[in-house]
């Protein structure tokens, strides 16, 4: 045994390629079924593609980092289910790209934070978040809301995210800029295309509070207040055989 | 290649190579190390045996205990709820008035009510309920929406401009922003408004406003600004002001014509925790 | 690019290639800037236009005043040298941020600033942890490599100037990220937070690393491949892998800095960690344990302990290190077979793990003594302490009952400092006392005292950081799942937020004496490098073979 | 020769390695091409003297400690648990005499953790490894297994005659009853660890009855086997192998540590000496081996600093011992 392994010690080849087979395996066999194994997501109602400024407001949930101190996945564990409502679902993150899951609690799990609070409570929270929350040790994002929400690449956003296989329609795709200042808008008259698309579920308002401007403010919290809302409950099999897992 | 040498200090062979004056012996693994190694092997086989584990072409092997994290919580959640359930179903039958009456199922009530303040009304009201700017005090005697159990049981169910159908639903307007009274008006009223909650107004405006305050603003304030809570209106002669009490606050509320929104709880508490909620609170609450 | 390409009196061919692409490079940055409407994107433009201007004006500069055509009889140590500074620097400054975020954990009202939120604690955690991963540890692993392989393989550095640009190539990914991150660039991935353009960029130095040591390989003048190499290149070559495939994004437009990655959701979530989790396995792991292999048996002066050892814990370590990625997504939406496969994998690894502590510690045995004189012996011996407990703690906390304790809580946190401070911490420092009078040629270090008090200091604090972070973690996970008597939470979220007030202090001190400790040593190496020269003319950079071999 | 607790500075010469024990029983066990290679016994010899009575005082004074803590009573108002230390994990309090702990109040934890590693710093870098030869679980529980051993098989020759010897009903006995005697022991220490957890008296009657909780008989049978594979089998092993503390102990030595060393200057040049022979010209060590024998980590201590060595300071007693009977002097004070 110790004789062959020689070999390897001479032909700096052969122990690359040694080494790059014995590394491959693992990830082949864990992350290649996730992607056929058809029990890996859920059947459920109510999913659909997160609107114009929901993207934006997901996206500068992102760039601030807001993931390193929250998670997005509730636990089938009981405290958690108390505290954050219904564990999270795979369905649920299935148009979410990255994922953004987190890895770490230094502040509460937001997978269900949409519809707790409401919308002048996460300014004011998001501007001073000692101000609402004593003890809070989160930073403040009081520029949030005297930043223009730059969205001039909406609609490249959406349809990348197209190819890489969110179902929007091309409706959805060219209507992307419209569908975003219409749904910061209560008042816009884009707001029934908005919710034919996306379903009548979809919050249309004035989030910042401020109606001079889209603010990133504006569209980080509409990306809060959906968070966790969409799935039906009513309506998904919780336990059955195939849910179970 | 060098020849094997014996190392001087431990006895064991080198293995005869030599790399920028390093060798190796060739001493042979710990017996220990390679036993722990294989039961850690072993210990991963059982495992896999037992639990769901290696991915197939259609689907996965099931282990033979046909573990559930999911089927585990709901029992984990029944196993809870059984442990309320004594109590739990005397809150279900009970009235607010018997709950309050009844000190054993009020110790009950308050411990329920307070584990569910903090992680959800606390974050607006405070963690001792003493609200903010915005939020209102839950400690103290004053109320929008009424302060009997049973009016801050309905309102935490349907939500105050919640998307509840039957949310409690008042609408203060923007009389500056939306250009119902001008810019003056609106500064006669601020000193109205002082005057009304007995702190010095300027007299001369005071008395300008009057008329204006009787037809804007009495029909939910009431004529004497006493306020109705069966509109959510606030009162105007008390110490208590939800958005600030001085004049610059009292202006910003009659221009931008602010209100508040509070949830409904409807969705994420059932019934007997509602009810236990408005026991806490008001039971927390100075009056009324 | 070998040396024998050179032609007498010409220009060295590696250094008019590397001048034709930093002009092609130029062009291409001056062009993308020129176009771009993302603002982003555009100031990226701009670094990498500067960087390749600068390039290209130093490489004219060198061509035309004859400079590198390097001795071929000599090893290539410049590059190391830079890297060794590199290392320190970018190690204060990634240790300094991550005190600064301690800090803002602790006394958020006094650290943090309304007007500068790209001071916030979400963009300098990336910061923070690509600082001392990539750029500290990235720089310390590329320095040792280098060194490593030209020693044990007695050739010079395959390339000429190609050492040179992985250098240059990787401080020019550094800067991109951490600019980056203030900014806001960000993929929104753990460890993998780099936009597509950087990811890229990062790619080609990546791959011309590879090249360059596995060519220095190929020169070898000795037979077999030493211990350590087997290790660098088995990190350099999955790091390639994990870091192809985990951001595999669709950018926005190719002017636009942002970019959606290909997976998403459950896969998403099992690539980033099978990236994340084989981070520390390849990066933090083998890289490092690649660096024990070498200076741990040269130090001490002592053979290492077992060869059979080395193969079977190498190949078991790498084969099993891969699966463990699931262990960080226990309890999630991802599929339970999953997380079975990477619980029992972590298991299975705890002793491939100890073979390295073993190996090194065992070479140690017969050369303990050395402990007492040697401080920098001690560094390197606590290391491997640190790591052993470590990988431990590890394969503990990948068990699902304790997993559910442990996960979203500072006990990861302690866990993950206990193995950064003090096993990468310290045998990066230790290999960095070493290096610096081997390279500079000096006979010894500035200051032994000041070294142990580089000990003293950094141990105390990653003493207090992690029983700090333990304690935090472990009572947090406790309260979030405690209940009243009747059955509901006893506590809300906020009232652990604040429980924990006093670790975050204790923790901040912790990193502050540890960033002292770093601190003192650059003092000490900086003093080291400005000692005279000793006149020994047989230097460490002379080949000893290579006159006779070739 | 004598070994002493030296707190000079003894510069080695260079490139006299030394030698362990253990590394010579290697070499004369087979180097060959086997995949592994079994532990090489060792059958430490009874000492007498004075750190062998300081061994013992603690080993009875850390045992009992462990054992009988959770039997101690402590009234407390109300209907909260009488038992003195205990740790609730059901109630989430934790209890210690006068102290009661709630999740919240762990961070007195972080203090007290941080003190606990800073004195065991400090008292390392004065005093060197006492806590490796003295107090640790590892150390204690070991030793005791070695006195149980010893009851059994008798002292070192005896045991090494024995082990060589095949299957006999003497030897089946001895090797039977010993094994059962540390079973007996190692279920001791794991049901000793439960009643911290719950009341002592309340768990002693619902445990054998299997009416305690899953966890008491999961964490007791754990403990059990650990306590059973890590003093009667792995012993030594632990250190020098698994346990990271010693490294980190060892790292913490400087020239001003106390430690466990071989005088090279009164001990050198070694060899036999017979009565009456004069002592000019030659050092103090007979090269009897005795220090050898006696040390529960298998080396040589004369071999010089080594890292198995765990300062227990029982080869200075085996050497006192030999040393009175050739009438030289006892090791050096502190």
């Amino acid at each position: 045994m110790w004789k062959h392994h020689a070999k390897l010690e001479r032909h700096s080849l052969l122990l690359i390629i040694g080494i790059l087979i014995v590394v491959a395996i693992g990830g082949l066999v864990e992350i290649t079924p996730l992607f056929y194994l058809e029990s890996t997501i859920e059947k459920v109602d109510g999913m659909r593609p997160y609107t114009p400024l929901e993207l934006a407001g997901r996206d500068i949930y992102i760039r601030e980092g807001c993931y390193l101190c929250h998670s997005q996945m509730i636990r089938p564990l009981r405290d958690e289910v108390e505290r954050y409502g219904h564990y999270s679902l795979a369905a649920e993150s299935m148009y979410d790209h990255p994922f953004q899951w987190g890895s770490k609690r230094t502040g509460p799990d937001l997978a269900r934070v949409g519809g707790k609070y409401s919308d002048a409570w996460h300014k004011d929270h998001l501007i001073n978040p000692r101000s609402v929350v004593p003890e809070s040790v989160m930073p403040p994002y009081a520029f949030l809301a005297k930043k223009d929400l730059d969205y001039s690449d909406i609609q490249a956003k959406v349809a990348t995210m197209t190819k890489v296989g969110v179902p929007y329609t091309q409706s959805e795709i060219n209507n992307a800029k419209a569908d975003l200042e219409a749904q910061a808008d209560p008042f816009d008259a884009g707001g029934t295309a908005l919710k034919k698309r996306y379903g009548d579920k979809v919050a249309q308002r004035d989030f910042d509070g401020n109606p001079d401007k889209i603010s990133e403010m504006d569209a980080l919290i509409a990306y809060l207040q959906m968070l966790g809302t969409l799935v039906d409950f009513k309506t998904y099999k919780a336990d059955a055989p195939e849910n179970l897992r | 290649m060098s020849p094997r040498e014996t190392d001087d200090v431990s006895g064991v062979e080198t293995t005869g190579h030599e790399w920028d004056g390093i060798r190796e012996l060739d001493n042979p693994l710990p017996r220990w190390w390679l036993w722990t190694f294989y039961a850690c092997i072993v210990v991963a086989i059982v495992y896999w045996v037992l639990m769901p584990a290696w991915p197939g072409l259609h689907g996965y092997t099931h282990g033979t205990l046909k573990m559930s994290d999911r089927a585990q919580v709901v029992r984990d959640l029944d196993a809870l709820k059984t442990q309320r359930s004594a109590e739990g179903a005397q809150l279900r039958n009970a009235s607010l008035e018997q709950i309050e009456a009844d000190p054993k199922l009020q110790a009950y009530a308050l411990a329920v009510g307070q584990s569910i303040f903090g992680d959800n009304c606390a974050t607006c009201h405070g963690t001792g309920g003493t609200g903010g700017k915005g939020y209102p005090n839950l400690r103290d005697d004053v109320w929008l929406w009424g302060g009997t159990p049973e009016d801050i049981q309905h309102t935490i169910t349907v939500g105050v401009r919640s998307d509840h159908p039957d949310a409690r639903f008042s609408q203060m307007p923007a009389f500056g922003k939306d250009q119902l009274l001008p810019a003056e008006q609106i500064n006669d009223l601020t000193e109205y408004v002082v005057a009304l909650s007995h702190r010095p107004a300027n007299a001369g405006a005071v008395g300008r406003a009057a008329p204006i305050f009787q037809a804007n603003c009495a029909i939910c304030h009431g004529p004497e600004g006493k306020g109705d809570p069966t509109k959510g209106a606030p009162n105007l002669t008390d110490k208590d002001w939800l958005y600030g009490a001085d004049r610059a606050d009292i202006h910003g509320q009659i221009w931008n014509g602010r209100g508040g929104v509070m949830p409904s709880w409807q969705k994420r508490f059932d019934p007997e925790t509602i009810k236990a909620l408005a026991v806490y609170i008001h039971a927390n609450a100075a009056g009324q | 690019m070998q040396q024998s390409l050179v032609k007498e009196g010409g220009a060295p061919l590696d250094a008019v290639i590397l001048l034709a692409f930093t002009c092609l490079g130029a062009l291409g940055a001056l062009l993308a800037t020129a176009f771009s409407a993302d603002p982003l994107f555009r100031f990226h433009g701009y670094v990498f236009l500067i960087a390749f201007i600068v390039a290209a004006g130093v490489l004219t500069v060198g061509i035309s005043s004859g400079r590198f055509r390097g001795d071929p009889k000599s090893y290539e140590d410049g590059v190391i040298r830079a890297g060794v500074i590199a290392t320190m620097f970018w190690g204060v400054v990634g240790m300094l941020v991550g005190v600064v975020i301690a800090a803002q954990l602790s006394f958020p009202r006094i650290f943090y600033f309304p007007e500068f939120g790209w001071l916030n604690f979400g963009r300098l955690r990336p910061l923070h942890t690509s600082g001392v991963i990539f750029a500290f540890g990235g720089n310390a692993l590329i320095a040792t490599s280098f060194y490593v392989v030209q020693r044990t393989c007695r050739a010079r550095l395959a390339g000429g100037l190609a050492g040179w640009f992985v250098f240059w190539g990787y401080q020019l990914f550094i800067v991109l990220a951490a600019t980056g991150y203030l900014l806001g660039v960000t993929q929104g991935q753990e460890y993998a937070e780099p936009e597509w353009y950087i990811d890229l960029w990062l790619t080609v130095v990546w791959v011309a690393y590879l090249l360059v040591f596995l060519g220095t390989i190929w020169k070898r003048k000795e037979p077999h491949i030493y211990v350590a190499n087997w290790f660098y290149l088995a990190f350099i070559v999955t790091i390639a892998m994990l870091h192809i495939v985990n951001n595999l994004a669709l950018p926005v437009g190719l002017l636009n800095h942002r970019s959606y990655s290909l997976f998403a959701g459950v896969q998403n979530a099992l690539t980033q960690w099978w990236y994340g989790h084989n981070a520390v396995g390849f990066f933090l792991t083998a890289g490092f344990l690649a660096i024990m292999y070498y200076f741990v048996p040269k130090r001490a002066e002592r053979p290492v302990y077992s060869y059979r050892l080395s193969i079977v814990h190498f190949w078991a370590l790498i084969f099993i290190y891969i699966w463990a990625g699931p262990h960080h997504l226990h309890y999630t939406a991802l599929p339970m077979w999953t997380q079975t496969l990477g619980a029992t994998f972590s298991i299975m690894l705890w002793m491939p793990s100890w073979g390295g502590m073993i190996n090194g510690l065992m070479t140690l045995s017969g050369a303990w003594d050395k402990l007492r004189t040697d401080p920098v012996m001690r560094m390197l011996v606590v290391s491997i302490a640190f790591y052993g407990m470590s990988t431990f703690e590890g394969p503990m906390m990948s068990i699902r009952e304790v997993n559910a304790l442990s996960h979203y809580t500072d006990w990861t946190i302690g866990h993950v400092h206990s193995g950064a401070l003090g096993w990468v911490g310290f045998v990066t420092f230790g290999a960095m006392y070493c290096l610096v009078p081997w390279l500079w040629k000096k006979d010894r270090l500035y200051s032994d005292r000041l070294v142990e008090w580089h000990f003293w200091i950094a141990t105390t604090g990653i003493l207090l950081y992690i029983t700090a972070m333990w304690v935090s973690g472990i009572m947090e996970g406790l309260m979030w799942r405690e209940y009243t008597p009747q059955g509901f939470l006893a506590n809300s979220f906020v009232e652990t937020v604040s429980a924990k007030h006093v670790e975050n202090i204790v923790r901040t001190i912790g990193g502050l004496m540890y960033l002292t400790g770093a601190l003192i040593m650059s003092y000490n190496l900086w003093r080291t490098i400005r000692m005279p020269s000793t006149s020994k003319e047989d230097s460490a950079a002379a080949l000893p073979a290579m006159a006779v071999a070739s | 020769m004598t070994t002493v607790i030296d707190r000079t500075r003894t510069p080695e010469p260079e490139g006299s390695g030394p030698v362990s024990a253990a590394a010579r029983a290697r070499k004369k066990a087979d180097p060959g091409g086997g995949l592994y290679k079994a532990r090489t016994p060792i059958y430490p010899k009874l000492v007498h003297g004075r750190w062998r009575n300081i061994k013992w005082a603690l080993l009875i004074l850390t045992l009992g400690i462990y054992y009988i803590t959770p039997w101690i009573r402590w009234d407390r108002p109300g209907h909260l648990p009488d038992q003195a230390v205990l740790v609730d994990f059901t109630g989430r309090r934790f209890y210690f005499f006068f102290i009661q702990l709630w999740p919240q109040e762990v961070y007195f934890l972080t203090g007290l953790l941080v003190m606990a590693a800073l004195a065991l710093f400090l008292v390392t870098a004065l005093f060197g490894r006492l806590w490796c030869g003295y107090a640790c679980p590892q150390t204690v529980w070991t030793d005791l297994y070695i006195y149980v051993e010893r009851l059994f098989e008798g002292d070192r020759n005896a045991r090494m005659k024995l082990d060589a010897s095949p299957m006999s009903f003497n030897k089946a006995w001895r090797k039977i009853g010993k094994h059962a005697v540390w079973l007996g022991i190692a279920f001791g220490t794991g049901g000793a660890w439960i009643f911290y957890f719950h009341d002592a008296p309340t768990l002693i009657r619902t445990f054998w009855v299997g009416k305690a909780e899953m966890t008491a008989y999961v964490s007791c049978a754990v403990l059990t086997g650990t306590t059973y594979v890590f003093a009667g089998w792995m012993r030594e092993q632990v250190c020098t192998y698994m346990c990271p503390w010693p490294r980190i102990q060892g790292a913490m030595l400087d020239f001003n540590s106390l430690q466990v060393t071989y005088r090279k200057d009164r001990g050198e040049p070694r060899g036999p000496h017979k009565k009456n022979e004069p002592w000019t010209g030659r050092g103090d060590c007979i090269d009897c081996n005795a220090c050898v024998v006696a040390c529960p980590m298998g080396i040589d201590i004369r071999d010089g600093s080594q890292l198995e060595c765990i300062n227990c300071g029982l080869c200075i007693d085996a050497c006192d011992e030999i040393m009175q009977r050739v009438d030289r002097p006892r090791a050096d004070r502190l």
